[in-house]
């Protein structure tokens, strides 16, 4: 049961990489090209998901989406990696002070919804697919960073690295070679379940306008796009909508998978 | 700037324009039986003021809605005549210098103080006054040079030079008179609308959230109606209420669903919905003043070539664009004034630049922008034909459409779309565009000017986006505002208009057109010049 | 009457692919203990639950006969299971801290136990719960009732606990390693409580791998191993007189059960190690308190006391992982402490760690070749040497090569602590710091790890600081003994003279709270001394 | 005492730390905060540019226009909206009680619907649990403002149950709340349920079925208690979800409120309104952390002397 689901989800993702890598193969169409005289078209054999208000296929589209979608999530869930990785290794490697200051700074940032302060960080990258991937990435940093350190001082305190210094391997070697890679690995699980999060959070800001801007095939600024004709063409907003909602799941299913089996490796 | 951030205004004299299908008086069916003197009507519109102070703001929305608190000296007619108001005649100086305003006696603010000429001349002050950071009242007063208070209901206003649209201009909301106390209170207060807001107009001002609602009461004591406005006396209804609701379908299913009994900016494609519904009928108008047009940026690196600026003009297949987006209601524009502009459209442009992809692909080929990327873009030394056109908003299905036909001819329309009016408005100022597509609605032709008036550059506080700095230009448009004969003044917009198109420094693209929904058990509500709601005669059947 | 007899009982679990308990077979009497002995995972709980239908949703259980209180419970369902637990059989688990609800009060806990069979009416349950604490000997029992578990210390909990479970006047009560949680001198206390229990009538199945506890308490014993009871008899007769080839091994790997090593002389020559005035505060309370100590060449040290004496703490400063707030320590008569880390660095191959859980102290990502080589690699010895070492090493400490590529996960108990130890001798050093190197293995793993330290000891001379908690590993292993308190050394001295005629009252009762092994360690001991 | 002052004055630091943070955040921001007083198409002369500048304090020293700043924080006036022209804690406290109501509305409806169905799926059966487990994965994945365009679509435009905007009534909160409510009901169920049957795996569940009682009293009277405890930790993520969720929640459903004011005022680059709303959550997030402190208290008696409040 649970292999079917896995099976499928990770199906569903191989298609999606593919739409992201070469959408050509599954859509030859070009997803800006307008047709004034098509508009509106609701689903049939020639626009299997209709065609939206300026005549565009909507499933060109959805096809062509999966590459900016998939694009902010994952830039954004490693851009938020790197800066969690450095500020969290910082804060548990500086001493009590640095420490202090960097886990301070880190706990006024998660007294923010995460939304708002993805939004300050549009405020000042303006709008846009690297705007929005960058709030997306800072947004998450913080919490990863409070992960990250709280790993690194249990992998530092731990009795390897205990070992390690008992045999008088220097300090950065030790770092290296046990401190960082041991903070990593549970770190990389964390970010694949939070890859669905981060796409999904892009696409709500391209949604709220700040991110992907028209005509820009991104799933979330076709809702937005779609909103006003939902008595018209619901297939509109239906189809991007419905890949958004796949995306995130078999993200999420591939993701649990990855974290049962990283703490069965673990704790056994 | 989308239509409907753009400010109305209206046309000195005679109305010219009658346009075809055009349903401007409500009423809906047959006779009405006696018309109710209570009842509330709720009314739905699209944007909210950001402050209510209609000396200050330049939101076309906040003329709208102070309109029934604030009266004005003048008022204009739905067809665009001038007629006494709160002042009961005027004279004009025979250089159109001066105009002195002799005012009703019977006045009354909603607070109780008396209209008299001190009140007109503190309005007149306060709008001018440096620390009111006026938005658009003070520039409608142009070469404005001062106030004086000729006797207790005589006032004179004297301009530098002749000024014309002046007259049309006290018309405006924007020059509403307010009660002379509240401009004391402060911009905080007079921002906030609530009882910041204190006129002599037909309603007084109600209760108020952010967001959400504004409420309106009757003013029982209003007597001072102009001529035209169809009722005299107290106002028909109880209550307004205006809501605030941006998004479209919503706004709409507000109307079908009856939470709202009318809703202005009903967009095209959901007329049909309306039309097709038993209870519902649709008043429409077309908006006077500047058509929705394309401004080409004459000073920037690709349109100072008038080939490019051609090829763009022509490569636009508008007719079809037009009856796409908006589903055959919207008429093309050829001139870019409206048809219903007083007194200056020149309807012999018709017809005379239709859409030649083939031309603009000669003419761009001349210009040396015969490369193409990968896409299908046009290139010149490996640079791409890309057209900047900032928006203050969201980008338009309108202008989606036109960028998904320029497409088709090489030329990438690029859409910066934004809120941030720190990131637009220093593009405009800096001149780091290549079009700015907008509307700018207005009954004078005087709006050209606005336009292409050689010191109206963004920078100046004025909308000549197509940098136009042509003296022979200059030359027309002051003569048109030195003219107080219509004939002379439209003869003179006709050349503006004309060498606009010619020069292709515009591209008019679709007349603005109001569409209001509304119950059938709304009555005699009209759309006004503005082509905005009148709701003084306005009244709702009992059900 | 037999208050519950079994026959023939099988527990399976997991679809049956797990067969827990094969084919036991025993009964219990009111007044009488029978023990289940056994290591970890040999079946006694599964068996000690069966009993109460507890088995847990995944098991299968069936059997040849299972009568409890007179009634035949195999085809019990779930009310009529109900109506047995609390009433007939009362469960004492391990640890109280958990084994109790955390978020109520004891009393709302024993009330529940009270209300279930409603043995009292609600009004009266208060006054039943003062009774009932009373009984097993907490003091201010009404105040106590209102408490919550953590409020309570280890011996309260327990107590708690039990009154919980002979509530409702069960005729048994299944104690499931009843103390193992708890200090020595904690623990004989609760075992005095149950055996008085057991004088008052209550029939008992004690479980426990502590052969000790066993013996203060059982009158049968029946031995597990995998699924199966090997051996069953009165308690002298077993523990005297075992017949059954593991019970025989088991007995021989307790602690204590074994002859002492016999040492040399006392070795001699210059201290490796002086300690000298060492005090180390942590936010206000001061773990160690002034210390000073020597241990030279081929001795090794035990250092005994219970949790939060100090002891780990102290080590950390002789390793050089802590910095002593005051006094020092030399090491082969340089300055340890106080010195910058870099200053160190060379020197500290000559003191390693042989860690209390060897799972937490190797980099779970490496294999056990990386493991020892990072060591070797750590004190010089080039690359190309290292896996001939790392073969030579393993081979000292009992593995064999064909583990190199495992990672610690897939590595038994045992076998983690044999690669930790190979790991301490890499660097090749001159003194081993055991810190409880043997608590977290099972018994017989105990004595074989106890058995590789000592060999090691004796073949290279290496001296050791030996910290436990479990007074008969230190009298098995060490030569001289201190005796930790609340940061301080209360007593030190030979471990025979120590052990024999202590002097402190503190030393005097930690030991004589160990449940010794009354017929057979104490009088070989006795007869030694 | 100590205790309580020792948390207000830590609480302060936090809002402090946050206001600071966003007071940074925002002088990054390229380009003349002017054009966000005046609007982008409004005839303004240059002069009128500078003037605007000294009204708003925008002439002077960074350093002075932050301790300003802190000065008005302190004193809870947050200086004049550049769009509104109002006071910020004016235009915030007319916002606040729209969506004071929707986040209050899905604080009780979201853990009502996750202990609901915590209970209702953690029997013996296991087919109940896994359609839960499926249901939330889906709620979970749905970004809400797709749900709420569905949700509109289907119940107002559609059906026409509901009103399509706010009118005010109890009815227009249904579908809002709704959108905001469900994703974090199904992560709570998530959590709450793998809280219960971690509870029901403990020795101290063994405990009480060794008592005699009946399973339903073991899930009851001790495990739901437990489920509760790693729920509460979600708390700081609760309200970041909440006030986020408001955002998208209120442009969804054209409802006014502080998260349409936000989205606004990012847009327009309204910075003293931005601020104002960063500062708020902070104080919003502190509130709610203490709360939850006291909350634990009263779950996890534990936890009670460190928080003082007393045992019950």
């Amino acid at each position: 049961m649970r292999h079917v689901g896995v099976v499928t989800a990770a199906a569903f993702l191989l298609l999606l990489v593919v739409a992201a890598l070469f959408p050509r193969l599954l859509a030859a169409g070009d997803p800006t090209a307008t047709d004034p005289l098509a508009t509106f078209l609701p689903p049939d054999s020639a626009h299997l998901f209709g065609t939206d208000q300026l005549g565009r296929d909507v499933f060109t589209r959805v096809v062509h989406g999966a590459r900016h979608s998939l694009a902010i999530g994952a830039a954004a869930t490693v851009g938020g990696l790197l800066i969690a990785v450095v500020w969290g290794l910082l804060a548990a490697l500086s001493g009590r002070f640095g420490d202090a200051v960097l886990m301070r700074v880190a706990d006024a940032l998660l007294a923010l919804p995460g939304l708002l302060l993805a939004l300050l960080v549009v405020l000042i990258t303006g709008k846009g697919v690297v705007g929005a991937t960058l709030a997306v990435a800072v947004g998450i940093a913080p919490g990863f960073a409070r992960v990250v350190r709280a790993q690194a001082l249990v992998v530092r305190r731990s009795g390897y690295v205990e070992a390690a210094i008992g045999l008088g391997v220097p300090r950065p070697l030790v770092v290296l070679r046990h401190v960082l890679p041991n903070t990593f690995g549970p770190l990389l699980v964390l970010a694949t379940v939070t890859l669905g999060v981060s796409i999904s959070t892009g696409a709500a800001l391209s949604y709220l306008g700040l991110g992907a801007q028209p005509p820009t095939p991104e799933w979330g600024a076709m809702l937005t796009e779609s909103q006003g004709f939902l008595h018209l063409a619901w297939w509109a907003a239906l189809f991007p909508g419905l890949m958004l909602v796949l995306t995130v799941i078999a993200v999420t299913v591939a993701g649990r998978h990855a974290q049962n089996r990283s703490e069965g490796r673990y704790a056994s | 700037m989308p239509p409907s951030r753009a400010v109305l205004a209206a046309a000195v004299l005679i109305a010219l324009a009658a346009c075809g299908t055009q349903n401007t008086g409500g009423g809906g069916g047959g006779q009405a039986a006696k018309p109710a003197t209570s009842g509330t009507l709720t009314h739905a519109v699209n944007e909210e003021p950001d402050c209510w102070d209609p000396h200050v703001s330049a939101q076309d929305v906040t003329s709208f809605l102070q309109r029934p608190v604030y009266d004005s000296l003048v008022y204009q007619t739905p067809d665009g005549a001038l007629e006494p108001w709160l002042a009961t005649k005027w004279e004009i100086s025979p250089d159109s210098k001066a105009y002195t305003f002799t005012l009703r006696e019977d006045v009354v603010f909603h607070d109780g103080a008396k209209l008299d000429a001190e009140a007109v001349k503190a309005n007149f002050d306060h709008i001018t006054a440096k620390e009111t950071n006026s938005q658009y009242a003070a520039g409608l007063l142009g070469p404005y040079k001062g106030v004086s208070v000729v006797g207790p209901y005589q006032v004179k206003i004297e301009f530098d030079r002749p000024y014309v649209p002046f007259l049309q201009a006290a018309s405006t909301t924007a020059l509403g008179i307010a009660s002379p106390a509240t401009l004391k209170a402060g911009p905080d207060k007079l921002c906030a609308a609530g009882d910041g807001s204190v006129g002599s107009g037909p309603f007084k001002s109600g209760a108020y959230v952010r967001g959400q609602e504004r409420t309106y009461t009757k003013n029982a004591a209003y007597d001072w109606a102009p001529k035209s406005a169809g009722h005299t006396g107290p106002a028909r209804l109880d209550t307004l209420k205006v809501r605030f609701i941006g998004e479209e379908a919503t706004r709409v299913g507000a109307l079908t669903s009856g939470q709202v009994d009318t809703a202005s900016a009903i967009p095209a494609n959901q007329l049909g919905l309306l039309k097709a519904d038993p209870n519902l009928q649709v008043l429409d108008k077309q908006v006077p003043g500047a058509v929705n047009a394309f401004y080409l940026n004459t000073k920037g690196a690709l349109f100072s070539d008038v080939r490019v600026r051609q090829a763009f003009q022509r490569a636009i297949d508008i007719d079809t664009l037009v009856k796409s987006v908006f589903q055959g209601l919207y008429q093309r524009a050829w001139s870019p004034l409206s048809p219903t502009t007083p007194a200056s459209y020149d309807a012999s442009l018709e017809n005379t630049w239709p859409p030649d992809p083939a031309l603009a692909a000669k003419l761009l080929d001349e210009a040396g922008w015969t490369g193409r990327d990968a896409e299908g873009y046009r290139t010149k030394d490996g640079k791409r034909l890309t057209v900047v056109a900032p928006i203050y908003g969201e980008a338009s299905t309108f202008s989606q459409a036109v960028q998904g036909d320029l497409k088709k001819s090489g030329i990438y329309l690029e859409l910066l779309a934004s809120t941030d009016a720190i990131e637009i408005g220093g593009r405009l100022d800096e001149g780091r565009y290549d079009v700015v597509e907008l509307s700018w609605a207005r009954g004078d032709g005087d709006i050209l000017s606005h336009f292409f008036f050689s010191d109206q550059t963004s920078k100046n506080s004025g909308h000549n986006f197509a940098q136009v700095t042509d003296p022979q230009v200059d030359a027309w448009l002051t003569a048109a505002q030195t003219a107080q004969e219509p004939a002379r003044r439209a003869a003179e917009y006709a050349k503006v208009q004309k060498w606009a198109i010619e020069n292709a420094v515009v591209v008019p693209t679709y007349v603005d057109t109001q569409n209001l929904g509304a119950s059938k058990k709304v009555r005699d509500l009209r759309l006004g010049i503005s082509a905005h709601p009148e709701f003084y005669g306005a009244w709702v059947e009992a059900p | 009457m037999s208050l519950v007899e079994v026959a023939d009982l099988n527990v399976r679990f997991a679809a049956g692919r797990v067969h827990a308990v094969r084919d036991a077979s025993l009964r219990l009497e009111p007044g009488r203990c029978l023990a289940l002995v056994g290591e970890s995972g040999s079946g006694k709980s599964a068996l000690a639950r069966s009993l109460l239908g507890l088995a847990g949703p995944t098991a299968t259980v069936t059997a040849g006969e299972l009568r409890v209180a007179g009634q035949d419970a195999r085809d019990f369902g779930p009310r009529e299971w109900r109506r047995v637990r609390g009433r007939h059989i009362g469960l004492v688990s391990q640890d109280a801290l958990v084994a109790l609800d955390p978020l109520r009060p004891i009393g709302a806990e024993i009330t529940e136990s009270l209300l279930a069979h409603r043995t009292v009416p609600r009004s009266g349950a208060r006054e039943r719960v003062v009774g009932l604490l009373t009984r097993v000997g907490v003091p201010d029992p009404e105040e106590r009732a209102r408490q919550y578990v953590h409020q309570l210390s280890g011996g309260l909990r327990q107590r708690a606990l039990i009154a919980s479970a002979i509530a409702a006047g069960p005729g048994i009560l299944i104690a499931d390693e009843p103390t193992t949680a708890l200090d020595a001198a904690v623990q004989a206390r609760v075992l005095a409580l149950l055996d008085e229990l057991k004088q008052q009538g209550t029939g008992l199945l004690l479980i426990s791998h502590d052969l000790a506890v066993v013996e203060a308490l059982a009158d049968e014993v029946a031995v597990m191993r995998h699924g199966v009871i090997v051996e069953t008899g009165p308690a002298g007769r077993v523990l005297d007189d075992p017949r059954h080839a593991y019970t025989k091994e088991l007995l021989a790997a307790v602690p204590g059960g074994r002859p002492r090593a016999s040492r040399g002389r006392p070795p001699e020559g210059e201290p490796l190690l002086d300690v000298t005035g060492v005090v180390k505060r942590f936010a206000g309370r001061t773990a160690v308190a002034g210390v000073d100590f020597t241990l030279r060449p081929g001795e090794t040290l035990g250092l005994v006391g219970e949790s939060g004496s100090g002891k780990t703490t102290l080590a950390r400063v002789v390793l050089g992982m802590a910095r002593p707030d005051e006094g020092s320590v030399l090491l082969g008569g340089e300055p340890w402490s106080g010195v910058p880390e870099r200053a160190r660095r060379a020197r500290r191959h000559t003191i390693q760690l042989v860690p209390q859980d060897p799972l937490s102290a190797v980099d779970p990502r490496w294999p056990v070749s990386r493991i020892v080589g990072e060591a070797l690699a750590a004190t010089g010895v080039p690359r190309a040497e290292r896996a001939a070492r790392t073969e030579v090493l393993l081979e000292r400490v009992g593995l064999t090569a064909d583990l190199l590529d495992r990672r610690p996960a897939a590595l038994s108990g045992g076998q983690r602590q044999r690669v930790a130890i190979a790991r301490a001798l890499a660097p090749e050093p001159r003194l081993l710091v055991c810190d409880e190197p043997v608590s977290a293995l099972d018994v017989s793993v105990q004595a074989q790890v106890l058995d590789l330290l000592r060999r090691l000891q004796e073949e290279l001379g290496l001296a050791t600081l030996f910290i436990s908690h479990d007074l008969a590993v230190v009298r098995e292993v060490c030569d001289r003994v201190m005796v930790m308190k609340d940061g301080v050394v209360v007593e030190s001295g030979p471990v025979e003279d120590v052990f024999a005629g202590p002097v402190h009252p503190y030393t005097k009762s930690l030991l004589d709270a160990v449940p010794r092994r009354a017929r057979t360690a104490r009088e070989p001991a006795q007869e030694r001394l | 005492m100590r205790g309580v002052l020792t948390r207000l004055v830590s609480a302060a630091l936090v809002v402090w730390a946050a206001a600071t943070c966003a007071f940074l955040v925002l002088q990054l921001i390229p380009g003349d905060p002017v054009y966000a007083v005046v609007g982008s198409d409004a005839l303004v002369s240059e002069e009128q540019h500078e003037r605007i500048r000294a009204e708003y304090g925008l002439d002077q020293p960074l350093v002075v226009q932050y301790l300003n700043y802190v000065a008005r924080l302190a004193t809870f006036r947050f200086g004049d909206s550049y769009q509104l022209q109002q006071p910020v804690a004016t235009v915030l406290a007319d916002q606040l009680w729209p969506t004071v109501q929707l986040a209050l509305a899905a604080t009780v409806l979201a853990p009502l619907l996750a202990v609901g169905v915590t209970v209702a799926t953690s029997g013996r059966r296991n087919w109940p649990r896994r359609l839960s487990a499926a249901v939330e994965l889906v709620v979970v994945s749905t970004p809400s403002f797709w749900l709420g365009i569905m949700l509109l679509t289907i119940f107002s435009f559609r059906l026409g149950w509901l009103p399509v905007s706010e009118t005010g009534g109890v009815a227009s909160l249904v579908l809002p709340t709704i959108t905001l409510a469900l994703p974090i009901a199904a992560v709570l169920t998530q959590v709450m349920r793998e809280g219960l049957l971690a509870a029901l795996d403990q020795p101290f569940a063994v405990t009480a079925r060794a008592r005699g009682v009946p399973e339903t009293a073991v899930r009851y009277r001790h495990a739901l208690r437990h489920s509760a405890l790693p729920a509460l930790t979600m708390a700081g993520w609760f309200t970041g979800t909440l006030l986020g969720g408001a955002v998208i929640v209120e442009n969804v459903f054209a409802r006014p409120g502080i998260g349409r004011i936000t989205l606004q005022a990012v847009g327009d680059r309204d910075l003293p309104v931005v601020q104002g709303v960063v500062a708020l959550s902070a104080v919003v997030f502190v509130a709610v952390s203490v709360l939850v402190d006291v909350l634990y208290a009263v779950v996890d008696p534990r936890l009670r002397r460190k928080t003082g409040v007393q045992a019950i």
